[in-house]
């Protein structure tokens, strides 16, 4: 019998033809009878006192329901960081102060949108202007602007990391260099923009349907900031249209509508605009880095140190992880013998910056693997070569902080140089860049303070064999659904039609922190894991009774049959088995329950995923424009559960990583986005899609489910870094500002050409 | 041989580690503490970036070094 | 303003409504007629996600009046399929994973069969610049490309699933 | 948010001319509406009357005859000039420029005349057809006026049109013998609006050897499509040669008035003006060439 039955076969999503017939309904497609249509008031200064909110010529508007400000809040001022009240710091209605441009002041319930809007215009709110400082290395100065009374030159979170003897490691390096970047922002453009509807019933029951990547921490944050118990609380997400990291704070239309539904006692929606998803929900977070490295002549790392400024906004959201998590991957996937990280979080008057995708490692990977092409074309390296060299290895622990068990990044490194040996010598103006990476298989920190396991899940099997599989995970279109799905089917020994996956219901799913951080496979898969096989435990105890094999037989299911391990031929049908076990035991289903919380792996992540990105791209001299080519991946995640949905996440990785790297930016105006809209926005489009090749390097993973770990998340962080490298090959320029912009690329080729002639 | 923090007790194996808990902590408490015995909490956390060496770090050490209470 | 008759047939479904003329074709398949199949996710025109046929042709829903469709056929993704039966780009789409998260799913679904309606054996780079005004966040296209191209080879031409 | 507006549907084009008579004092005309719908959800356009002029078949029409040229219906969408064979064969550039417009579903419903009025200095057709030397028919109930395209456009996003005027054809005149163009836009993403174009015509003398007649029109660098005449004057009886391109560049950058935004400077709007120019010239003056 082969290793696997279910997984490692690609099948499309177990929600696929939902999605492709239009039957998938959103939280933008949810309409409730006799529902009410909100509108958010924002404030058009980025920092500012409310002195004063009159909203009566608002309410006499026809058609106008309900109006709620500040004043209609608790005033409790929230945060995903619960452990530290100092970081709960955001009240998403703001009372007293407004501190970015977009910042939610006032809501509105019309019998329509266009009511509602209309009813926006006719608030008058008095505002008391107050200076703003938005560049975090001005807002750290003696004098500026301060954002929040504790917070003293608006320092809201510093981070250290260090091991090994830095200064000792630089006195032994043969070549030091130090370098400044600047890492830009990025918008997640989910393609649902934040949305909710909020149902409030006279019995004290708030029922919520909106788009988030986590119902758990929704349903707790909306019951502490408006004063209810966690499960009067009902969160319902079944399809999310995209997450990346923007959707699993509380949001301006969570809250919103829940305070307008709980005081009409009606439902309400509230779909945000795009400009506004632009303007006033969370993004990339920004970063100054300043890198000292030192090296050995023959390339082997020394000693590195970083220190990362970050422009945080507003607002500590989860800016706070992003700031701990770039300090780490910094150093990621190689071995430093010494390494010290400082990072500050700077509020600053704009919008907050927070979670995306790759959660502050595609800043650190840019400038430190920008960094490294430097320093082996100093020193006349191969560039595979000086990461081979300072790679990774399994069983490596980075002092302190993480063990690493698995870790395929030789593999991977080996098939990338075989590619680009393979691309021979390319044309003029042609050039290939690389970037290693690795990213954690969710977070083992607990800042959010729960009293439940990071996973749960719940197995039930009915007397028809079909399972009922409950996960608090959810899918906003990576396929955790389907892995899960996969994961219980397999271990159970049944088939992927057997199982019917239960989700996105905070009423009826088991707790699950949600789906960030690349938590999913490997944690829900772990609990997963843990309730299919006590449910065939249970099984088993029937099949062996019915069997009564003699005592050194062990038994298995797989395929549905239930057999003897060394005498498969020899079994019963596990529908048979079923059957009996359910009568045998008074009719009750068998119901089993798994969870996981990762204990003794260190301060990130229990699992690491690596990898190789080679960009291949074309730059066009006399106007600096770039044209991708190819994009070919190494990547090691273990045992891969769904090669099909494997593919899709590691391509749509490198399509947001690639506009992250040369075409998506926010510019901002005295703290206004001034692209807040997707003409002026560029995210990358089919037309500038290159091909795209993955190699899988399997590994496996003992913290995993079947050796599983990371996979899609992580492939956000090399792409900059390998396209920075690869202008660099190209056209002998280095660019350190994100993103690589033809008019930066011209700028470096005439300073290039004028150090050349002078 | 470990150190108790002179503000929340926290016990942490030698005072550089203690200095990241202050830092890193950061809420009123550990800063009024800092600030109480002479040194500027952000003057040090700014000195730390500022300039090569730890210093930031190094200095706070020196204080817990002399301030914390150490236990078994 | 007083409300007008829009004549309409979406998915070979005839309808007449009282409209206020200002409502955008989107609004009416959306919310006056409940084919929340769909969507919206822009206001510049820019994503495609309202993509529908319009007497045969691809147009976003989301720019173009309701009064201007009087008398028209719409096809929406709803439309796609005869019953249990998807069509074979329905299929494709499944077969390669050229979906993620599903929401821009409805208006590549449209975009990429009007494509093979008019040019049934398109290049790559034809079916890159008739899906270049569909914006899809995760994929990265490639899949979706290749669902089309799976169609276009003949996969599925007959039987349904 | 849309503001609310009485709409008209115009069935023919006299009942346009009619209605937009009757609305003169407040009323825009729409017909594919793919700008002019963003701008009125923007609520940067709120007309009281809108006239609808997309069922006026009789607006929507491509003919073509050796003499006289090219008639293109303003309503005609940018998709059926893109797919003209007519074109393809007369006016290649015409269906370049049209598959590099925009995406599918825009050029499906968009029409040419829609575009040429919402005047946008970025827009393709304008510099294409200046380049044409082709002029437009507009109509009143009172009157019917043609005039150069050139002097259509009058600042961003400002036309010539007057209050109860409807733009109803663009002719483009038969392409001189021995003459050739050529069009280029920059931008980042494929068929967005450029950062800047530059689209350019050729005419040789009959020997093929010097440039008898030469438009380099500027787009996205100034408030309209404009002609940088200096360039052109350079080019006319000369022969092609590297320095000549460099000084014609050299010239169409100075004749720009480029903005600094967030997709490009103002010094490097100029730069690339510069580059496509020379480009431009180039490839037109080499297809005339190969047409002699």
């Amino acid at each position: 019998m082969k290793k696997f039955t279910v997984i490692n076969t690609p099948v499309h999503n177990i929600d696929g033809v939902a999605k492709v017939t239009g039957r998938a309904i959103y939280t933008f497609d949810v309409k409730l009878p006799g529902m009410l249509y909100g509108k958010i008031l924002r404030s058009p200064y980025p920092h500012a006192r409310i002195k004063n909110i009159d909203a009566s010529r608002a309410e006499k508007h026809a058609g106008v329901k309900g109006i709620v400000t500040g004043k209609d809040t608790l005033g409790i001022k929230q945060g995903i960081w619960r452990r530290f009240k100092e970081l709960c710091d955001e009240e998403i209605l703001a009372r007293d102060k407004v501190r970015y441009i977009g910042e939610p002041v006032a809501a509105v319930a019309a019998v329509d949108e266009d009511t509602a809007e209309e009813a926006l215009d006719l608030i008058e709110v008095e505002y008391e202007l107050l200076p703003a400082v938005f560049e975090p290395l001005e807002a750290i100065k003696e004098g500026a602007p301060q954002l929040h009374e504790n917070a003293e030159r608006n320092i809201n979170v510093t981070r250290h990391i260090e091991w090994g003897d830095v200064d000792q490691g630089f006195k032994d390096a043969d070549y030091i260099r130090e370098d400044w970047f600047k890492c830009s922002s990025q918008h997640h453009v989910c393609m649902e923009t934040h949305c909710a509807v909020a149902s409030y019933s006279p019995e004290g029951k708030l029922t919520v349907w909106t788009s988030t990547q986590s119902h758990y921490y929704i349903q707790l944050l909306l019951a502490w900031v408006l004063g209810l118990r966690e499960n009067d609380v009902r969160v319902i997400s079944r399809y999310t249209g995209g997450g990346f990291g923007s959707k699993f704070e509380l949001d301006s239309a969570q809250f919103c509508s829940s305070l307008l539904s709980m005081k009409l006692c009606k439902p309400v929606k509230i779909v945000l605009s795009r400009e506004e998803e632009f303007m006033a929900t969370k993004r990339r977070t920004p970063m100054f880095y300043y890198l000292r490295t030192g090296v050995k002549k023959d390339g082997t790392f020394v000693a590195k140190e970083a220190r990362a400024f970050t422009e945080g906004g507003a607002y500590t959201s989860m800016g706070a992880t992003a700031l701990y998590l770039t300090g780490f991957f910094q150093a990621f996937p190689y071995v430093w013998p010494s390494y010290r990280y400082d990072g500050y979080r700077v509020y600053t008057n704009t919008e907050p910056s927070s979670a995306m995708r790759g959660f502050g490692a595609p800043q650190a990977t840019f400038c430190a693997e920008t960094q490294i092409e430097l320093i082996a074309k100093e020193l006349g390296l191969d560039p595979i070569e000086i990461r081979r060299k300072n790679s990774m290895y399994p069983g490596y622990e980075v002092p302190g902080q993480a063990w690493i068990q698995s870790c395929g990044l030789i593999q991977c490194l080996d098939k990338i140089e075989k590619w680009v040996k393979s691309r021979g010598k390319l044309p003029p103006n042609h050039g290939i860049g690389l970037a290693a990476y690795g990213f954690m298989s969710g977070g083992i920190f607990n800042w959010f303070d729960t009293p439940y396991a990071f996973s749960a899940a719940i197995v039930k099997i009915n007397v028809d064999g079909k399972v009922d599989l409950y996960v608090g995970s959810q899918d906003m279109g990576q396929g955790s659904n389907t892995t899960l799905s996969m994961i219980c089917a397999e271990e159970l020994g049944v088939r992927l039609d057997d199982i019917r996956l239960h989700m996105g219901d905070t009423d009826i799913c088991p707790v699950d922190l949600g789906a960030w951080g690349s938590r999913e496979t490997l944690m829900q898969g772990n609990a997963v894991k843990m309730a299919a096989a006590e449910a065939k435990r249970q099984l088993l105890e029937f099949a062996t009774a019915k069997l009564s094999p003699n005592i050194v037989y062990d038994l298995d299911i797989k395929d549905r049959w239930i057999h003897l391990i060394a005498r498969p031929e020899r079994g019963l049908s596990y529908y048979d088995v079923v059957k009996e076990a359910i009568r045998g035991r008074d009719g009750q289903p068998i119901i089993a329950r798994g969870h996981y919380t990762p204990h003794r792996k260190g301060m990130i992540s229990p699992a690491y995923s690596f990898g190789v990105q080679a960009v291949e791209i074309a730059v066009e001299p006399e106007t600096g424009k770039i044209t991708l080519k190819n994009c070919v991946t190494a990547h090691d995640c273990g045992q891969v559960i769904n090669p099909l949905g494997l593919k899709g996440q590691l391509e749509g990785a490198m399509a947001m990583a690639a506009g992250y790297g040369f075409t998506e930016d926010l510019p901002m105006d005295e703290g206004k986005i001034l692209n807040p809209n997707l003409v002026d926005y560029k995210v990358l489009r089919a037309t500038e899609m290159p091909e795209t090749e993955v190699y899988e390097v399997e590994t496996y993973e003992p913290e995993g489910p079947f050796g599983a770990k990371e996979a899609g998340e992580g492939l956000t962080n090399p792409t900059a870094g390998a396209l920075s490298n690869a202008v660099f090959h190209a056209v002998g320029v280095s660019i350190k500002n994100l993103p690589i912009t033809p008019e930066k690329v011209l700028e470096a080729l005439k300073e290039k050409k004028k150090k050349k002639e002078g | 041989m470990a150190y108790k923090c002179p503000v929340c007790s926290k016990v942490w194996p030698d005072t550089l580690d203690m200095a990241r808990h202050v830092f890193g902590i950061a809420d009123q408490a550990h800063k009024n503490w800092v600030n109480s015995k002479g040194l500027n909490f952000i003057e040090l956390l700014l000195i730390q970036t500022m300039e090569p060496g730890n210093k930031g770090y190094k200095t706070l050490a020196e204080l817990l070094e002399k301030e914390a209470e150490q236990v078994k | 303003m007083e409300k007008q008759l829009l004549r309409i047939t979406v998915n070979g479904e005839y309808h007449e409504v009282y409209i206020k003329p200002k409502k955008l074709l989107v609004e009416i398949i959306r919310d006056e007629l409940g084919l929340t199949g769909t969507k919206r996710a822009c206001s510049t025109a820019s994503c495609g996600a309202c993509t529908v046929l319009l007497n045969g042709m691809a147009v976003k829903s989301c720019s173009i009046l309701a009064m201007q469709a009087e008398g028209a056929e719409v096809t929406t993704v709803e439309g796609l399929a005869e019953g249990a039966k998807l069509s074979p780009i329905q299929r494709s789409f499944l077969d390669q994973g050229a979906y993620q998260c599903g929401f821009c799913t409805p208006g590549m679904l449209i975009s990429a069969t009007a494509l093979l309606k008019e040019n049934p054996n398109p290049t790559r780079q034809e079916i890159k610049e008739a899906i270049h005004g569909n914006i899809c966040r995760c994929t990265g296209y490639n899949s979706i490309i290749r669902a089309v191209q799976g169609v276009a080879e003949g996969k599925y031409r007959e039987g349904g699933r | 948010m849309i503001r609310d507006f009485a709409y008209f549907r115009a069935k023919t084009k006299d009942e346009a001319l009619d209605l937009l008579d009757q609305h003169k004092d407040d009323c825009k005309v729409i017909c594919g509406g793919q700008s002019l719908l963003i701008l009125m959800r923007q609520g940067l356009v709120a007309p009281k009357n809108l006239i609808d002029i997309k069922a006026a078949k009789e607006l929507s029409y491509i003919d073509f005859n050796k003499k006289s040229g090219l008639r293109i219906g303003a309503a005609t969408t940018h998709r059926e000039i893109e797919k003209s064979s007519l074109i393809k064969e007369h006016y290649p550039l015409l269906t370049e420029m049209e598959q590099n417009l925009a995406s599918i579903q825009t050029r499906n419903w968009g029409s040419i005349g829609g575009n040429l009025c919402h005047a946008d200095p970025a827009g393709d057709p304008g510099p294409v057809l200046v380049a044409l030397n082709a002029s437009v028919k507009m109509a009143s109930k009172q009157r019917e006026r043609t005039k150069p395209l050139e002097e259509f456009f009058v600042d961003f996003f400002e036309t010539i049109l007057e209050p109860g005027e409807l733009l109803v054809e663009i002719m483009v005149p038969a392409t001189p013998p021995r003459t050739a163009l050529a069009y280029e836009k920059f931008n980042i993403i494929k068929n967005e609006l450029g950062i800047v174009s530059v689209a350019a015509s050729i005419t040789l003398d009959a020997k093929g050897a010097s440039c008898k007649e030469a438009r380099v029109v500027l787009g996205a660098a100034a408030p309209k499509p404009r002609r940088a005449k200096e360039a052109e004057k350079l080019l006319i009886g000369q022969k092609l040669d590297d320095r000549l391109l460099e000084r014609v560049g050299e010239k169409a950058s100075e004749e720009t008035e480029p903005v600094t935004d967030i997709h490009a400077t103002e010094a490097y709007r100029r730069y690339l003006v510069k580059v496509l120019a020379k480009k431009m010239v180039k490839k037109a003056w080499e297809k005339a060439k190969a047409l002699v």
